[in-house]
């Protein structure tokens, strides 16, 4: 059937640059009616900033654009709706303060002389959420009071009201749960039958693989490939968004548990977890698995001293105690990646530098009173280290790409040298090939006599990266098991439903 | 309108604003007119200085509140007539001081004669320069009607009577505080190096002016003639850097409108106008027991 | 189905009104606070019809302003020029008064520059990306500048016709009870409350309070609301000085300095959040009521201004403390 | 690979200092612009060593009073009390020097007043977490009535000693040229701006303003070190009061009314974010200086009061627009 369909949405020779920064430089891309199709790259290889392009967001310095056979051309993202092309973008954007039927009525609010017509907004409202089988989301209830899993519901929802042909998804899976990731799968599958196209952008190349009809791959802001699936190998794929060929996604690098490190017992945080105990030791990567909303990011926050601890003890190296503020934690060697890094992650206008060196600037402070030569040299270590592309350690973090910006983040508790990282979600949102670097890293690390405690909702990560592995279900964490005795399945069932047995 | 507490009667006094000494002055002279006649002065004015409005709001609530009589400083000849009319309406006889208002509802008028305070300042200056030289006259603020008139009479005298006085700037405002008088005054004295003789109508431009000629190296040089009193001035007046201040006695002023406004609420017949008078102080009179008094009147026996 | 759309939509309107009604909760107390204080104080004077006649009609002018100010807050921005726009448009009014034009025209003209300098602010905020402070910040000066330079920098004598009737506390046919001025207020009040909850462009300048560029890429005119929320402002600024005209009966260039502090503290203390989407005009309403409820008190028992200042203060610090406590 | 390292470090200095310097250009070039113009208008005057002086004591108070709320800035928040609490600051030291305490002593104490203030709008910022926008308006309001308590609301004539000397356009050692306050002002600024650049509590500040979710996280004492800037940022209303009495040599409750307003714009004139993470001390002595000369030169050439209120006005926004145009 791929091969009949007409071609619904054509992109050629798209270029866009911001200031010195060329983001897109000749892209082609071309849409069929009633498929799904992939788009694949790097991360800053300009998936993102195309859509933005496609949606009325940005507009293109060159290249032409038709849809439908028509010259295709919008104004603004409102236009750009208006002649059928919707958007779910990849970072949330809700209004907290609006309420879910607001939100997802943005923009094309049904109205009279400007006064709101609710009904009609309330009945498309449901029918939106009836279709993704999430009418139990509240519409009346403010987005502020939701979950990440409801807000990306929400969001999807919003594309879904009205008449699209083209519905692009940028990473919509990347804070979804197994079970909502199938709603929305089946969802797609819905909309294909309906005739309309999607766009998808993912870095799971397996979830790719089973939604899309065909990919296209961008390296460097231009076309270098694509196809139908399935029927090209993951390895293909991979090759031809890094431009060589990967060896191993999980590099093994060898590592041997000493002695306890952390010891957690009995935390209770507010509001979860309820319940966690685990010990780590030195060289030990232990992974933390768990449906969204389960209380894995909570357990990490309540450990730092971000959240409040309402009871347990916390043994660090010998001391203990219940909660401590982020500067005592990271007195006692104990860092956190938080998983928002724009929100709570990075400075962003600040440098590169700034942002590695922030938790630990003591080695180049004396008195009070900063070296920056210093700082500027411990920072462009790391930036070689782990391959971070910037104009040097003074540029701000706002002008790099998203997995770049991740390794800032990193670099920063690799620079505090701390001895117990408490990683969330530290490859959310970063292409396979900073992926596997990061898990190198990892395994380096541990091999160092660090500990590790690596929060994922990526299951085939934690079992490739990980010795140990404990499921967090409900805000309880589950007794942890050599990761040799786990599998994908094992993992999905405990996390849905609790302990085994 | 009935008695209060007590029977005591209770006349409101609504100055411009709280913070001159030349309001403290008034309030004191009502104090002493309130102790001796046994009426108790309520003194409140303005949130903010200056302003309109919040004076209006003030003469609005003490008519809510029932006084027996109003005395008020109006910061506007027009804007205070409504809620001066209402008070009458209310049975509350009002008495106004320092400044006119376009209104002929008042028990009696007590007040300086502004614009004879400024004749008298011109005739000052005029008579130290000898009839001829440069005069810079730094204004007070946009739309204050005292200090407009203070500045009629300066100008009017100066040019009438003195036709070989040159008056090379009278444009300026100072403004509100001693802080924007003190730049303006800077500006001026850079602006115009040749100047002579200078004249402020009021308390807060005399001392910007002041400060800015001693910070210049010049007081004492140029011919200086003031407006109202305050310890520094009265130093400066001393020591031969300002050369008059044109006083008037606003401790009598609002002893006065008391007096007349209790006089009016027994019943006795008063006086529609009453001029508390201005007089030049020189570093020759000053030291002159009446001269003294009106410079430093002595207010703590009836000030809190 | 249908039943349990309709039973979660039911519930869903009751969960906002909810909430609606406890944000409002906070500043309502204080408001009942201060008057049973004073009530307490100084009861025969406080507790009279007169006085709240003559509240009321003090309130008008800060009221006014803060509902142009709310749909600014709820937005996310800030008008820092209120004050000097609600002094050009006294000033304005009372010129062409002066020169013997209908009080209509002459309110319009008023109304008008006032709106125009709100429409300027929006198009400075929107094209050249300035934020709200300094653009409002520079017409602040602007303004008061502009209406110094017509007025020839002195107050304007000017006949008031009906205009003085509109703040007068006897208000002509006497079923009205209060001042038409008040009157008006009111009924502005509740239909601006209107727009702003069951319009389109009230929804729309929550978003762009609550996330400008969610808004914006939801396809939401950003820029188009923004201008004409700073012009509605303005506008309300001109009717805040036609009433400000009213009452004084001149044009007086240098009225109203500072008063959008005041303002802006109105619709705060109601509840309003400088951070953007949230806000509500009954709030501010309350929160104009409270202030001049406690500095007519103040004025009533006698309490020195100094004393006042600092109540205020303490007040407006107090007022969001509890809101905050409310909030965790 | 040393050597790699050393000369990325060295390029990386290169390319921050270009981009500061560029930062500085716009209101750089607004100053020359200024002065050039006056210069024109009224050379004889304007272009003279002693206008000069008098510029420069006259920047003394903003200038001072700048210093205090970059840091302010930089670290996203705002502190419109200054204005009062200089007031407040000038009416202490003015009391003290009356009851005849040693200069130093009242100098000190009108300081630490001052610094007390900003403590408490540091602590109740942090404790009860209100924006500093309602804390220091509320301070606003509190220091302003406190000072005029003390003052008993009036001025204070108080021996000046050497605090006049401060302030005066004809210092005593003849080589100083001009007054030591204005000595002062640089020398603080010097320091004040390696501070902010080369300190722990620089970058901290920056942190903080850039993002503070991530300064907390990153186990900077965010709470501790909005207390200390919002401290320092009273210290230097202090100094600057200080100064205010020393050039009026009266302790004046109702001076330096909206001053904050032209101390913020002195800030955002000279490359200050009021969203927080960028600004600079030698750019906001460069807008102070930009407001002194615009003002000094309006007055040399008798330019009316309305038509420089409009400038400055328009001025602020000019130059914010201009920094916006270099970030596209
Ligand atoms: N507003 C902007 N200003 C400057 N540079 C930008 C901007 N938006 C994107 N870029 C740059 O354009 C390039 C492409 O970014 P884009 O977001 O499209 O990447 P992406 O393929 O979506 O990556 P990711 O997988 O990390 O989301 C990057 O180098 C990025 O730094
Ligand atoms: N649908 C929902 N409705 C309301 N609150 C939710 C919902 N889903 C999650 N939450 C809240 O979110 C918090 C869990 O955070 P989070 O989702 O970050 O947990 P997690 O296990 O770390 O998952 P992940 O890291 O994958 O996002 C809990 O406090 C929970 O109350
Ligand atoms: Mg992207
Ligand atoms: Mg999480």
């Amino acid at each position: 059937m791929s091969g009949a369909a007409p071609v619904l949405l054509c992109m050629r020779g798209v270029k866009k640059s911001f200031g010195a920064v060329t983001a897109l430089d000749g892209v082609d891309l071309e849409v069929r009616q009633g498929e799904v199709h992939a788009l694949i790259g790097e991360n800053g290889a300009g998936k993102s900033t195309l859509m933005k392009v496609l949606s009325g967001a940005h507009a293109p310095d060159a290249g032409t654009m038709e849809l439908a056979g028509a010259p295709f051309r919008p104004r603004n993202p409102s236009d750009a709706r208006g002649r059928g092309v919707a958007m779910i973008y990849q970072e949330l954007t809700l209004a907290p303060h609006l309420t879910v039927e607001e939100n997802v009525m943005l923009g094309r609010e049904a109205a009279r002389c400007g006064f709101l017509r609710r009904r009609p907004m309330r009945a498309a409202v449901a029918e939106a959420l009836r279709a993704l089988d999430q009418a139990e989301i509240p519409p009346g209830r403010k987005v502020a009071d939701l979950g990440p899993g409801a807000r990306q519901m929400v969001e999807v929802a919003r594309a879904l009201v009205g008449e699209a042909r083209v519905i692009v998804m940028d990473e919509p899976t990347s804070s979804l749960s197994r079970q909502d990731s199938e709603r929305l799968f089946a969802v797609i599958e819905k909309l294909k039958e309906r005739g309309l196209a999607v766009i998808y952008i993912s870095h799971f190349l397996e979830e790719v693989n089973r939604v899309a009809g065909r990919f296209t791959v961008l390296r460097d802001g231009r076309t270098v490939g694509g196809g139908a699936l399935p029927g090209v190998a993951v390895a293909e794929i991979i090759e031809l968004m890094v431009g060589r060929k990967l060896e191993e996604v999980f590099p093994a690098i060898p590592h041997e548990p000493g002695e306890v490190l952390l010891r957690v017992q009995g935390l209770e945080g507010e509001p979860l977890p309820l319940a966690a105990g685990f010990e780590l030791r030195r060289g030990e990567i232990l992974g933390i698995a768990g449906l969204v909303g389960a209380g894995r990011t909570e357990m990490l926050r309540a450990l730092f001293g971000l959240n409040q601890v309402i009871a347990g003890r916390i043994t660090i190296g010998g001391a203990e105690d219940g909660g401590a503020p982020p500067r005592r934690r990271l007195a006692q060697g104990v860092g956190l990646l938080s998983e928002s890094r724009k929100e709570e992650g990075l400075a962003l206008n600040l440098s590169v530098a700034v942002n590695a060196t922030l938790s630990c600037l003591a080695p180049f402070a004396r008195l009070g009173w900063l070296r920056r030569t210093r700082q500027a040299r411990a920072a462009s270590r790391w930036i070689e280290r782990l391959g971070i592309r910037c104009r040097g350690p003074w540029q701000p973090v706002s002008e790099l790409s998203g997995g770049n910006q991740q390794k800032t983040a990193l670099a920063r508790l690799l620079h505090h040298d701390v001895d117990v990282l408490l990683l969330d979600e530290p490859t959310r949102g970063i292409d396979v090939g900073s992926k596997t670097e990061v898990y190198r890293l990892m395994g380096e690390l541990a091999a160092a006599g660090k500990a590790i405690l690596f929060v994922s909702s990526y299951v085939p990560e934690l079992l490739g990266v990980c010795d140990r592995i404990a499921v967090m279900h409900r805000g309880r964490l589950l007794k942890p098991r050599p990761a040799r005795e786990w599998s994908d399945s094992a993992i999905l069932d405990e996390a849905a439903r609790g302990a085994a047995g | 309108g009935d008695d209060g507490a007590g029977g005591k009667r209770r006349i409101a006094v609504i100055p411009k604003g709280t913070t001159h000494e030349f309001w403290k002055s008034i309030h004191a002279g009502a104090n002493k007119a309130g102790a001796e006649l046994g009426v108790e002065i309520i003194w409140k004015g303005p949130q903010k200085e200056d302003d309109r409005d919040d004076q209006i709001k003030v003469v609005e609530d003490f008519i809510s509140r029932g006084v027996d009589g109003i005395v008020v400083a109006p910061l506007d000849d027009k804007a205070l007539a409504p809620p001066l009319s209402d008070a009458v309406r209310e049975g509350i006889p009002v008495v106004i001081c320092d400044s006119g208002v376009e209104w002929d509802g008042h028990v009696s008028f007590v007040a300086t004669d502004n614009y004879r305070g400024g004749v008298l300042a011109a005739e000052r200056l005029g008579t130290l320069l000898g009839g001829n030289g440069k005069v810079v006259m730094l204004r007070y603020q946009e739309g204050s009607a005292s200090t407009m008139a203070r500045e009629a009479g300066f100008l009017a005298t100066v040019t009438g009577k003195f036709p070989g006085i040159d008056v090379v700037s009278s444009n300026q405002y100072g403004g509100a505080t001693t802080e924007s008088s003190y730049k303006r005054g800077e500006a001026l004295l850079t602006a115009f190096p040749g100047v002579e003789g200078i004249f402020c109508p009021n308390e807060s431009t005399t001392f910007g002016m002041l400060r800015a000629l001693q910070d210049a190296g010049r007081a004492g040089k140029v011919r200086f003639v003031g407006f109202d009193s305050s310890e520094k001035l009265m130093q400066a007046l001393g020591s031969g850097e300002l050369d008059g201040l044109v006083l008037q006695n606003p401790f009598l002023m609002g002893e006065l409108s008391v007096r007349v406004l209790v006089d009016h609420l027994e019943g006795r017949s008063v006086e529609r106008r009453i001029d508390t008078g201005a007089r030049v102080a020189t570093r020759e009179n000053m030291d002159e027991p009446d001269v003294k008094a009106l410079l430093a009147p002595d207010l703590s026996a009836w000030l809190k | 189905m249908m039943a349990a759309a309709k039973q979660t939509a039911g519930e869903a309107r009751r969960g906002r009104r909810a909430r609606r009604v406890l944000a409002l909760l906070g500043p309502f107390l204080g408001l009942l606070l201060v008057v049973g204080l004073f009530s307490l104080l100084a009861p025969e004077s406080f507790l009279s019809a007169y006085n709240f006649k003559t509240v009321a009609t003090q309130t008008v002018i800060v009221g006014l302003g803060a509902v142009g100010m709310t749909f600014v807050i709820v937005s996310g921005g800030i008008d820092l020029s209120v004050g000097s726009v609600i002094a050009l448009a006294s000033v304005v009014t009372a010129l062409l008064l002066r020169d013997g034009r209908a009080p209509v025209l002459a309110v319009l003209a008023g109304v008008c520059t006032a709106g125009l300098c709100g429409l300027v602010n929006g198009l400075l905020i929107t094209r050249l990306r300035i934020v709200p402070f300094i653009v409002t910040l520079g017409m602040l000066g602007m303004a008061r500048g502009f209406a110094k330079y017509l007025a020839g920098e002195q107050k304007i004598d000017a006949p008031a016709y009906w205009l003085a009737d509109l703040m007068t506390k006897s208000p002509q046919p006497g079923w009205l009870l209060v001042a038409p001025g008040v009157w008006g207020m009111f009924l502005l009040a509740l239909f601006m409350g209107l727009v702003l909850r069951a319009t389109v462009l009230g929804t729309h300048a929550f978003a762009i309070g609550s996330n400008e560029d969610t808004a914006r890429l939801c396809g939401v005119p950003v820029a188009q609301n923004k201008v004409v929320i700073y012009a509605l402002c303005g506008l309300f600024a001109g009717l805040a000085g036609v009433m400000q005209f009213g009452r004084l009966t001149v044009g007086d260039p240098t009225t109203a300095i500072g008063k959008e502090l005041d303002i802006i503290a109105a619709v705060v203390i109601g509840g309003g959040s400088l951070a953007g989407g949230e806000g509500s005009i009954l709030g501010a309403m309350i929160g104009a009521f409270l202030m001049s409820f406690l500095a007519n008190g103040c004025n009533l028992t006698g309490v020195p201004n100094y004393v006042q200042e600092i109540i205020i203060g303490a007040i407006i610090v107090a007022a969001v403390a509890v809101d905050r406590l409310r909030h965790r």
